[in-house]
C-alpha cells in the first residue's frame, strides 16, 4: 500500500462516515499496519488540502469530520428546510462551563458556585449527553462527579479542552490583592480521583 | 397569571441565581466589587425580591437565604474589629463581606465563560455534517452508541411516566412478551404503521407490563419489524412499521 | 451573488446530501434566480474538478451525486464490519445492564426478566468478554451463573461496580417523581453464593 491509497482511503472513510472517526478507528481499517505518526500526517495534510476548498476537515475532540463551511448555513438551511437551532439556556450554559473547568464535580459543588439548585439542569446536560457521570466522589455519600463529554467538545466546535475560553477576568482582577487562581482547564486524565480538589464550603 | 407583558417582568426573570443578581447591582451602582457597599445593595436587592412577591413571580428559596445572608453582613459591619486572642486585626479575614466577594469573583468567571461558550454555540451551529441516509437508519437503530446511563434512562423514565395507580400480585404467565408483540403490531396496523410510544403504553398502569412492552419493542426493532423514531431529544417516541424489512422477508 | 459562491453552495448540497439531486432541486435554493444552463455549467466544472480526487461527482440519469470511487470499497466494507462489531445491540446492552446489576444471574433469570431467549445475546457478552462464569448456582441443574467482568468496567468507563449509577442518586431522578430505585448497583463481594438473590421483577 502507498501513501497515495492510503490517503485516498481515509478521505473515502471520512466522506461515508456520518460520524466523526478516530485516528484509532481509521487505523484499524489498515489492521494496525500503518502506525499511528503517519495516519496523522495524512490527516494533516487532508486539513491543509481542504482549507482551499469549500467543504472543510475538522478536528474535534481528537475525532476527525468532514463538514461544511459555516457561511453556506443559510442555503443548507434553506435546502432543508431547517429552522433556527434551539440553543441551551443561560442556566445550561453556566453550568456546563463550571462542569467543563472544574471536572470532576459533583453536584454540590457546581451549586456552591452558581448559589441555586442545579439539579433539572444537569439532568438536562445529562440528557443532551453534554456532560456525563466521571465516578464517585470518596467522601461521605459518594456523590456523583461530572465531567464534559466528546460531544461538549463537538457542539462548541473545540479540538479539546485546552481551547475553552480563558477564565482570566480583568476587569475583576485586583492587582494588589491576592493572585486569583486563574481555573485552567483540564487536559488529561480526569479520571483519578487525585485530581479531584475539594472546594470550599462557605459557611 | 403574572403580568409577564410588562418589561420588568422580563429583566427580571433573566437572573439565574441571587449571585446573578448581585453581581447586576454591583454592575448598576458601579461599585467596586472588593468593597461592596452593602447597605445600598442590600437594601436593593430586598426590594428586587419584594418587586418580585409583589408580581407574583416564583424565585428560588436561595434569594432568600441570599438576602439573609447580606442583612447578616450588613449587621456585623457595624460591629467594631475585635483583635483575635493573639490581639492582631486580620482585614482579610475579618472583613464580613470576604466571602460573599469570593463567590460572586467565582460566579463572575464562569458567567464569563459560559458568554464564550455562546459565542462558540452560534458558529458551530452553521456548521453541518452529511445527512444520514434512511436506508442506513434501521442499521443505525440497531447498533446504538450508548452508554450505560441511556439504558437506565430509558427505563427510568418509562417507570415515572407511568407511575403505578394499583400494586397487585400477578403471576407471571399474565403478561407474556409475545401477546405484547402482538399487540403492538396490531396496534400498528390499526392505526395505520405509525403510532406513539404513549398512546400505545395508555392505560398501561403495572410496572411489569410497561417493561414487557418496553421489551417488546426492543425485540420488534431487533427483528426489524418496527422502526423507532424520535425527532428531537425528549421527542416524542414514534413506532413505525418498518416496511423495507417486511418486503425483504427478514425473519 | 457570484459564481464561486454559486458553486460553494453546489458543492455543499452535494456533501450532505445523501440522495442524487436534479438540477432543478438545486435550483429552487437560488429561488431559481440562476438559470439551468448555469447551474449545467457549475456541476460540469465540479466534476471535472473533482476527476483528480479521491472522491468523484457523477452524474446518474439527471441527477448528481458525490460518491466514492469504487477502488476503495474493500476498504469501505472493512470499515462498516469494524463499525458494527464494535458496538453493542439494544438486546445485548440490555442482558448487559441485567448482568451487571443483579450478578451473579443465570441464564434463566436473566430470560426472566427480558422475556425472550438470551442466548444468543449472552454468547456474543462471553465473547466480547464483557460477562463472564462466575461458577454454578446450586439449584437442580447446577446452571453457570454469570457476572461482569473487567473489560466491562472499561467499556463503560467505570472504577468499579460500585460506580455504576442508581436510581437513586438524585441527579437522575425526575423531581417529580416517586423517589423509588429499580435496580441497585451490587457493590459487595459477588462471588460468593450467599450473594446469590433470587430474582423478582420490580414491582
Amino acid at each position: 500500500m502507498n501513501r497515495q491509497q492510503a490517503k485516498g482511503i481515509i478521505e473515502t472513510l471520512l466522506f461515508i462516515s456520518t460520524r466523526p472517526l478516530t485516528l484509532e478507528r481509521l487505523r484499524e481499517v489498515f489492521d494496525r499496519e500503518i502506525n499511528r505518526a503517519a495516519i496523522k500526517t495524512i490527516l494533516d495534510e487532508l486539513i491543509a488540502e481542504y482549507q482551499g476548498r469549500n467543504l472543510q476537515l475538522v478536528e474535534i475532540g481528537g475525532r476527525y469530520q468532514l463538514c461544511t463551511r459555516p457561511e453556506y448555513s443559510p442555503w443548507i438551511k434553506k435546502f432543508y428546510q431547517i429552522e433556527k437551532s434551539t440553543k441551551l439556556s443561560q442556566a445550561a450554559l453556566e453550568t456546563l462551563a463550571i462542569i467543563a473547568y472544574k471536572q470532576p464535580i459533583t453536584r454540590v459543588e457546581i451549586e456552591e458556585i452558581r448559589g441555586v439548585e442545579s439539579g433539572g439542569v444537569l439532568r438536562t446536560l445529562l440528557e443532551k449527553k453534554l456532560v456525563k457521570v466521571l465516578g464517585r466522589k470518596n467522601v461521605p455519600g459518594k456523590p456523583l462527579m461530572y465531567g464534559s463529554t466528546w460531544e461538549f467538545l463537538q457542539y462548541f466546535g473545540l479540538k479539546d479542552l485546552s481551547e475553552l475560553p480563558s477564565l482570566k477576568d480583568k476587569e475583576l482582577q485586583d492587582p494588589a490583592g491576592p493572585a486569583e487562581s486563574v481555573v485552567q482547564p483540564l487536559c488529561g486524565d480526569i479520571n483519578s480521583p487525585q485530581d479531584i480538589e475539594q472546594l470550599r464550603i462557605p459557611d | 397569571m403574572s403580568p409577564s407583558s410588562t418589561p420588568f417582568t422580563i429583566k427580571l426573570q433573566v437572573f439565574e441565581g441571587p449571585l446573578d443578581l448581585l453581581l447586576h447591582l454591583i454592575k448598576q451602582n458601579q461599585v467596586d466589587i472588593y468593597d461592596i457597599p452593602i447597605a445600598l445593595i442590600t437594601e436593593q436587592y430586598v426590594e428586587y425580591l419584594e418587586l418580585m412577591t409583589q408580581l407574583n413571580l416564583d424565585f428560588a428559596s436561595e434569594f432568600l437565604v441570599m438576602a439573609a445572608t447580606l442583612i447578616e453582613i450588613k449587621s456585623r459591619m457595624l460591629l467594631p474589629v475585635i483583635p483575635d486572642p493573639e490581639g492582631q486585626i486580620n482585614q482579610q479575614t475579618d472583613d464580613p463581606r470576604e466571602e460573599l466577594v469570593q463567590r460572586l469573583l467565582e460566579y463572575q468567571k464562569f458567567k464569563e465563560a459560559a458568554l464564550a461558550l455562546r459565542k462558540h454555540e452560534g458558529h458551530q451551529a452553521e456548521v453541518f455534517t452529511r445527512i444520514e441516509d434512511d436506508s442506513t437508519e434501521s442499521e443505525k437503530d440497531l447498533f446504538l452508541d450508548v452508554s450505560m446511563f441511556d439504558l437506565l434512562e430509558a427505563f427510568r423514565r418509562l417507570l415515572q411516566e407511568k407511575a403505578p395507580e394499583q400494586i397487585r400480585e400477578i403471576t407471571r404467565d399474565e403478561i407474556l412478551l409475545i401477546d405484547k408483540l402482538s399487540y403492538i403490531l396490531e396496534q400498528l396496523e390499526k392505526r395505520g404503521g405509525k403510532l406513539s410510544f404513549l398512546s400505545l403504553t395508555e392505560g398501561m398502569n403495572h410496572k411489569l407490563e410497561l417493561i414487557v412492552t418496553f421489551l417488546a419493542l426492543l425485540e420488534l426493532v431487533h427483528h426489524r419489524l418496527i422502526k423507532l423514531r424520535q425527532s428531537r431529544p425528549f421527542g416524542q417516541i414514534w413506532i413505525w412499521k418498518d416496511e423495507s424489512a417486511a418486503s425483504q422477508g427478514h425473519n
